[in-house]
């Protein structure tokens, strides 16, 4: 599903990502983790172009996202996105939010669009809410209506960019409920840069750790977490679960 | 004193008030459709139009309203058969479409570029983010600017006054050149001016104060 | 200053005379009368020479110095600047007026003005009775006698007022108007700088200019006009009016001083 | 023809006015800043009774045509008793009005702050003045530079509307000019352009360069 | 040291803290929790006069903070205030954020200023950052440091309100380090509002549970955690020990 060959990526001279070779298969669900500023979102925001890479490559469901003559707008409707601060639309309703991408780009028509989001806003438990404005739900409403938004595309993939450390705490749970259901869909290839690492342990088939722009670990959870291989994750570990 | 000068001259004040009305009403909606136009051309990734775009709007930020008033009045007219009243208006809608660009551009900054991106991932591009999800928030991050802008261009309508524009201001000039009151007259004519940027003003500030306090 | 505002309230003439300044309002934008030259930057013409003429005049009279000083104003706020006393006299190509009577004090009239028209040379308008149709416009300046006087010889015509001679002028120029009226002397110095207007029709009224003073003001306004009798008397007038209306084309300077 | 305009005397002239207008422009703005940041830490400090009062006053003159504030200093004060020449009015008129815009801008300023700063100060024990006079204040005005710049630009093209009561600045001086000759007219405008286009220019130059300075 | 007695808070019309009555001893170390919007800010905020009390009486080292008589900037000096956002002077450096308030408050001579700064900020492990402006570190730096800033006043009471909540995971660990040295110091009455349950239950003598601005439960540390008494407080804690 994605596979990166030998990819870098720069800021200006910044060098943020560093050699990077990682495949990820349909279906399997993997967790990014490392210290802050290690480049796990920006590893995740060239899988869809949000960031291009500068060489290397980068291939998505079959297509070269570094390719000048890949149409990037089409490759990002396989491969849904959730952000940290969700990123709804504030300026539409619950129901025009999720209905929106569907309707100019796959030009659903109204009557099933309308039933398909109706259907994902039952899956995320927020029914009753459709005719809202983002701003008058909570967050951890509007993390789940965005992960709802990025479903009613049917992607093949979907990225996660921490999304639960925006949240109140009493919010996390139903955010990670509605996670693990997609995690456990062998319909989804699903990526999750996260630091919540019960969740990670619960969920994922393999956690990739990076540091500094690159990937030190790549390894089954179990094995990561029990044995981590090198120094830098044994201190990343005990700081993240130091309290 | 003040109620002989409105019953003495109430012809001269309503037809003032009538053409600083008119003047601002019409240098409202060119400035908005210009604004907007310069706006949209500062923002273009074209590099030539981007470049005509900034070069206008800085253009006309920089030099005083009189003098754009002046050279509609004694240059321009000579082209177009214009009266002051049009040579004011036209220099006031293109004075103005200056700021109401810079504040669209503003506004449209402003939006968070998590409203771009959500809208780029779902596969959406950049034209069909910019009119359906950015554009929308730009304008309303935009309208107490907007307001402000609006308010300056009813006061900067008194430019009409220098080219015989028939507005209040020029209405002042003649009632107190012929009563010798100018404490009084001015003062009326403040008053006037205030009826008109006064509502409005507070208007804006109440908009303001609800767009800060939800964000 | 403060001082100085208290003795005008009673006597300008005292004032004059103690600050040794008389401090006089000019045109800055009529050619002939008061027009700034870029190269002093100040007001020249007939009005500014016979202001100084009279200043030196009363000087003599009363037998202190006094120098002249010139502030520029426009024919709308002339008068609001004497009642004001920001000038103490005003020799402004001023027309003498029962109306302005009333608020100023005026000398003896000393220059024979009229009111006439300024069309552009293809014009087909001869005189003021081919103005008076619903579609003519006529172009006059705001706070002058001329605006009334278009009207009773004009009554169907439109009348726009602009701020000043020179934007009178211009709006001519650029066609905002069929003719431009004002005093014929200040037509004149328009015609004489520009080849391609002309002042027809004579004039229609007999409106003269006379200096100005607050009213009651009477001490500075017996000082002026004994002053001006002298001047005329002396030669010193004559020798003013030849300098500035000497070279006018059809105008034949003589006819100023009967 | 038209160059004929450019003639020493004509340039000399001009840029005399140039000078007025730079004079009157400077003057103005250092009097309304000094004014205008006074009034804004009143506005923001909410003292009571005199804030609201301010603000009233604040309100009413913004909202004036700053051409009306001119001809009311220079033809109407003189009746109280305040007489000035046409320069003093003109410096007068433009401080008040633009004390009140820059008051404006400095209350906001000191809003951009953040509550957070002054809570900050404040539990430590400094009193409300200290916290404002330590730590809003510095950041205040350094927020309030771009808009303050902005305003300086309005106010250095507002000078040309003394050209009503005869100052003899740069804009009355080109009409001067080409009052002398038609043909001067087209010059004149370019010329007068390009010189208020080069002092707005380099104004707000100093702006943006302030601009991001401070963002990063 | 502190003592709530039917203390009532009101924004506008609605009513933010309801019958406050509550004492916290000497040297004691309390932490309050309960859900988003209960009330514990409020509270906090009340007892150095960041908020006034609209009825009731609250006593702080013997003065009545509601009284007009009260020198509240005083009274400050005695009880110190760490922010989740920390709050510190933007426009001064590290060494400036410390000496500041000693300096115009209490008058303190610059000699012994600076080498009380330079003794917190080795305490709080960055002794070598005095020069730099607070954009310049890390959001866990920066709480060290509005530590630091509060303890250069030699308070007796120190307040932190969600103090690691703005922080990248791998930053609560020496924020909470620190912490813990305050709070097993007799010398500080330390009152805590967070939601890091174990950093809770390792330190606190006491915790105080609200929800919509009353005080649901007072209890010791132990007995809440092992026994909550009421409905809502065991709700809220199984929601974030959720995962
Ligand atoms: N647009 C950008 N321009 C320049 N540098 C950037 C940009 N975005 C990220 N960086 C830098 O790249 C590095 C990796 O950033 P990235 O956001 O991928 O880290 P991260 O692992 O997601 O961290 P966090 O856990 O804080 O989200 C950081 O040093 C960051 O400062
Ligand atoms: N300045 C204010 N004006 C009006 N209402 C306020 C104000 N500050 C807080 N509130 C309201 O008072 C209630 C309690 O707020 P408070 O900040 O004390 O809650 P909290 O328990 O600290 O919540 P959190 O865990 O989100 O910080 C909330 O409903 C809040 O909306
Ligand atoms: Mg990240
Ligand atoms: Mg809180």
């Amino acid at each position: 599903m994605i596979k990166f060959t030998d990819v870098q990526k720069y800021y200006g001279s910044f060098h943020a990502l560093h050699d990077i070779n990682l495949e990820i298969k349909d279906g399997e669900t993997v967790v990014l983790i490392g210290p802050s500023g290690s480049g796990k979102s920006t590893l995740l925001r060239t899988i869809n172009g949000l960031e291009t890479v500068e060489a290397g490559q980068l291939l998505v469901d079959g297509q070269d996202v570094a390719s000048s003559k890949t149409n990037l707008n089409k490759l990002r409707t396989n491969v849904g996105m959730v952000f940290q601060h969700f990123n709804l639309y504030n300026n539409k309703t619950i129901l025009e939010n999720i209905m929106l991408a569907p309707k100019i780009v796959l030009k659903r028509g109204d009557q099933e669009n309308r039933a398909v989001a109706e259907r994902l806003l039952e899956r995320v438990g927020l029914a009753d809410q459709i005719n809202k404005y983002p701003s008058q739900l909570s967050g951890g409403q509007q993390q789940r209506i965005a992960i709802a938004r990025s479903l009613a595309m049917n992607p093949l993939a979907i990225l996660f960019d921490e999304p639960t450390s925006a949240l109140d705490p009493e919010m996390v749970g139903s955010v990670l409920d509605v996670m693990k259901e997609i995690a456990a869909n062998p319909a989804y290839t699903t990526l999750v840069v996260t630091h919540e690492m019960d969740f990670a342990k619960a969920v994922s088939d393999r956690v990739i750790f990076m540091a500094d722009g690159q990937i030190l670990e790549d390894a089954p959870t179990d094995k990561f977490f029990d044995h981590p291989e090198t120094e830098r994750a044994r201190k990343f570990l005990s700081q993240v679960e130091h309290h | 004193m003040i109620i002989k000068i409105l019953t003495d001259n109430w012809q001269p004040l309503l037809t003032g008030f009538g053409y600083t009305i008119g003047a601002s009403i019409l240098g409202l909606i060119g400035s908005l459709v210009l604004g907007t136009v310069f706006a949209l051309m500062e923002m273009t990734p074209q590099p030539l139009i981007r470049g005509i775009g900034k070069a206008l709007v800085e253009f006309f930020r920089n030099i005083p309203l009189l003098v754009i008033t002046l050279f509609f009045y004694v240059v321009v007219s000579h082209v177009l058969k214009i009266n002051g009243f049009w040579a004011g208006t036209l220099a006031l809608a293109l004075y103005t479409s200056a700021f109401i660009a810079e504040c669209i551009r503003g506004g449209v900054n402003s939006v968070d570029p998590g409203q771009m991106e959500g809208a780029r991932a779902l596969g959406l591009n950049y034209t069909q983010a910019m009119m359906q999800v950015v554009l929308p928030q730009g304008f309303k991050l935009a309208l107490p600017s907007l307001g402000n802008q609006f308010i300056n261009l009813i006061k900067n309508s008194s430019i009409l006054s220098f080219v015989a524009g028939l507005d209040l201001m020029y209405q002042a000039n003649v009632i107190s050149g012929a009563n010798l009151d100018p404490f009084n007259t001015y003062i009326v004519i403040g008053i006037f001016y205030l009826l008109l940027t006064g509502p409005l003003s507070v208007v804006m500030t109440k908009l303001e104060n609800k767009l800060g306090g939800s964000n | 200053n403060h001082q100085r505002s208290q003795a005008q309230e009673t006597d300008s003439l005292q004032t004059v005379k103690t600050t040794h300044v008389m401090r006089w309002g000019v045109k800055s934008d009529t050619r002939l009368f008061g027009l700034i030259s870029p190269k002093t930057g100040q007001s020249e013409g007939f009005d500014v020479d016979i202001a100084r003429a009279i200043t030196a005049q009363i000087a003599k009279q009363t037998g202190t110095k006094i120098k002249p000083e010139f502030t520029p104003v426009t024919t709308s706020s002339k008068i609001q600047l004497l009642k004001n006393h920001q000038v103490d006299a005003v020799a402004a190509s001023m027309t003498i007026t029962p109306e302005r009577a009333k608020v100023v004090d005026f000398s003896t009239p000393y220059f024979p003005a009229g009111q006439s028209l300024l069309v552009k040379r293809d014009s087909p308008v001869k005189n003021i009775r081919d103005l008076n149709r619903p579609d003519a416009t006529i172009i006059g300046v705001m706070g002058t006698t001329a605006l009334e006087t278009t009207k009773q010889f004009a009554p169907q015509a439109k009348v726009i007022a602009m701020p000043d001679n020179s934007q009178a002028f211009s709006a001519l120029q650029s066609g905002q108007g069929d003719a431009m009226t004002t005093d014929n002397a200040i037509l004149y110095g328009f015609s004489s700088q520009s080849p391609n207007v002309q002042v027809v029709g004579g004039t229609f009224t007999n409106q003269p200019y006379g200096l100005a003073v607050d009213k009651g003001q009477t001490q500075l306004q017996h000082e002026v006009d004994q002053a001006l009798g002298t001047i005329r008397q002396n030669g010193t007038y004559e020798r003013l009016i030849k300098k500035w209306f000497g070279n006018i084309p059809g105008l034949d300077w003589r006819e100023l001083l009967k | 023809m038209m160059l004929a305009a450019f003639s020493a005397t004509n340039l000399h002239y001009l840029l005399g006015g140039l000078g007025i207008t730079i004079g009157v422009s400077v003057i103005s703005i250092i009097i309304s800043f000094i004014f205008g940041t006074l009034f804004g830490v009143v506005l923001y400090e909410e003292v009571p009774y005199f804030s609201r009062t301010l603000q009233l006053m604040v309100n009413t003159i913004r909202n004036l045509p700053l051409l009306l504030l001119i001809f009311f200093t220079y033809f109407a004060l003189p009746k109280l008793g305040l007489e000035l020449n046409a320069f003093a009015a003109t410096v007068v008129a433009m401080s008040v009005f633009e004390s009140t815009m820059i008051s404006q801008i400095i209350r906001g300023g000191l809003l951009s702050v953040g509550k957070g700063q002054s809570e900050g100060a404040l539990s430590t024990g400094m009193t409300k003045w200290e916290a404002l006079w330590y730590i809003l204040l510095p950041q205040g005005l350094k927020n309030s530079i771009p808009p303050l710049i902005s305003q300086f630009i309005s106010l250095v093209k507002d000078t040309s509307l003394a050209t009503a009561i005869v100052l003899t600045e740069m804009t009355f001086r080109s009409q001067v000019i080409y009052g002398q000759n038609p043909n001067y007219m087209i010059p004149m405008f370019a010329l007068i352009t390009a010189l208020y286009f080069i002092v707005n220019y380099s104004l707000s130059l100093l702006s943006k360069w302030f601009e991001r300075r401070l963002s990063l």
